[in-house]
């Protein structure tokens, strides 16, 4: 449906990302606004947070992560990136640029891990949504895990979406 | 019979100790045939078969999905990247 | 009222806009999300949009814009970014670092011309409407004006925003 | 007598022809009678008045509000930053 120079980038990469490079992958001529969710390894997790991991439930206190392990069934990874795209073209017509791209490997406390961005002509026309819908959906239906290192030991931070039929 | 692969991730490749099985199964078995044959033949795995999320060549299968002939099959937790 | 160690950057530039460095000044170690929005200078604009120059505002026709030409009250606009900021804390306790960037000078379509980014520990903590509310305010009380110059000649792009006293 | 300086942009400036005025006012002056005396002695700004802003001392500023000694004013269009 959406014009094919409208860009969608997706990537899962062991480098460094980028958020100027990308962008300015997906800015297009007519694009006048960008809204870019960025997620960061916490190095810092306050205790108001119930733990994710039953091991660290201890209400009351804070706890440290030394590093996050990452690791992505990359092909599959790549497909559901793509229809996380999709979803937000069609939930979204006027969005013309999505960048999608998570990091993997051994990832360090302030490191951005994982960007979604969308650009449209114009910021009322949805962007904001656009992107926190598509962090949303990247953390229920794409295949990435993480393993978080720190003081007590390393676990496996479990996911809770299970998938429904047709995603 | 049915050759294929399970391409296993996260907390199912720690438990098993290895990154896939090569499997044979029954020609037209289900998802759900699957994960018993893997619970009966990997003990370690028996547990998590009742919360494992299956992908068969790259989309989401469920119980009563037919495996087809050489299928890439993939089986993880419940996902956690961002 | 929050800590101190909870960073406030703003600034006016001449230079490129850097938006890794930008995120890196506002990631403490308690951050792990956070929402962005950039914008840039468009090219092209669609004929759906009505125009926002009298001059320019024939229906059903594109324009193209050659470039903008930003300026600023620049002290005055560095304190009413201060105050933008000071809302955004008011409004969204959590929000941990806030920056607000506008460049100016002579800009080019697909230039990044304004970047308000918003951290928190989650995601679920305001980051999108704090940014979103960040970049809506800006536009409303921060002394900055720009000339639009294309092949029609060169128009000043007028506000509608009449602040209100205290503002 | 207030000797204040008044800072011009955007719109403001191009029809002024210069950045800034340097001007004397009555005592207790207030943003209106300012605007009025801009419009008095410098015919080409005199439309602008009834739709300029203005700040003092780098706060915006009304009507009624009076202009004190040494302040620094500006007047321009509503902004269009971003």
């Amino acid at each position: 449906m959406q014009p094919s120079n409208f860009p969608t980038f997706f990537s899962i990469t062991e480098s460094e990302l980028d958020l100027n490079d990308l962008l300015a992958k997906i800015t297009l001529p007519s694009t006048g606004a960008a809204a870019i969710f960025a997620g960061m390894v916490r190095g810092e997790t306050s205790r108001w947070r119930r733990g994710r991991h039953p091991a660290q439930a201890k209400r009351g206190e804070a706890h440290e992560t030394a590093f996050l392990e990452y690791e992505a069934y990359v092909p599959m990874a790549e497909a559901k990136m793509k229809q996380v795209a999709e979803e937000i073209r069609e939930r979204w017509p006027s969005i013309e640029g999505i960048a999608i791209v998570q990091r993997i490997g051994k990832l360090y406390p302030q490191t951005p891990t994982v960007l979604i961005a969308c650009t449209a002509a114009h910021r009322d026309t949805g962007v904001f949504d656009a992107a926190r819908y598509g962090i949303d959906r990247l953390k229920e239906i794409v295949p990435i895990w993480k393993k978080e290192v720190g003081p007590n030991g390393e676990f496996w931070v479990e996911g809770e979406y299970i998938p429904k039929p047709g995603e | 019979m049915n050759h294929i692969k399970v391409l296993l991730f996260a907390t199912l490749r720690d438990r098993a100790g290895t990154k896939s099985l090569e499997m044979e199964i029954p020609d037209r078995a289900t998802v759900q045939g699957l994960k018993d044959q893997i619970g009966r033949d990997y003990p370690n795995l028996k547990e998590a078969m009742g919360t494992v999320l299956i992908s068969i060549n790259r989309e989401y299968a469920f119980d009563e999905a037919i495996v087809p002939q050489n299928a890439e099959v993939a089986m993880f937790p419940p996902v956690s990247g961002g």
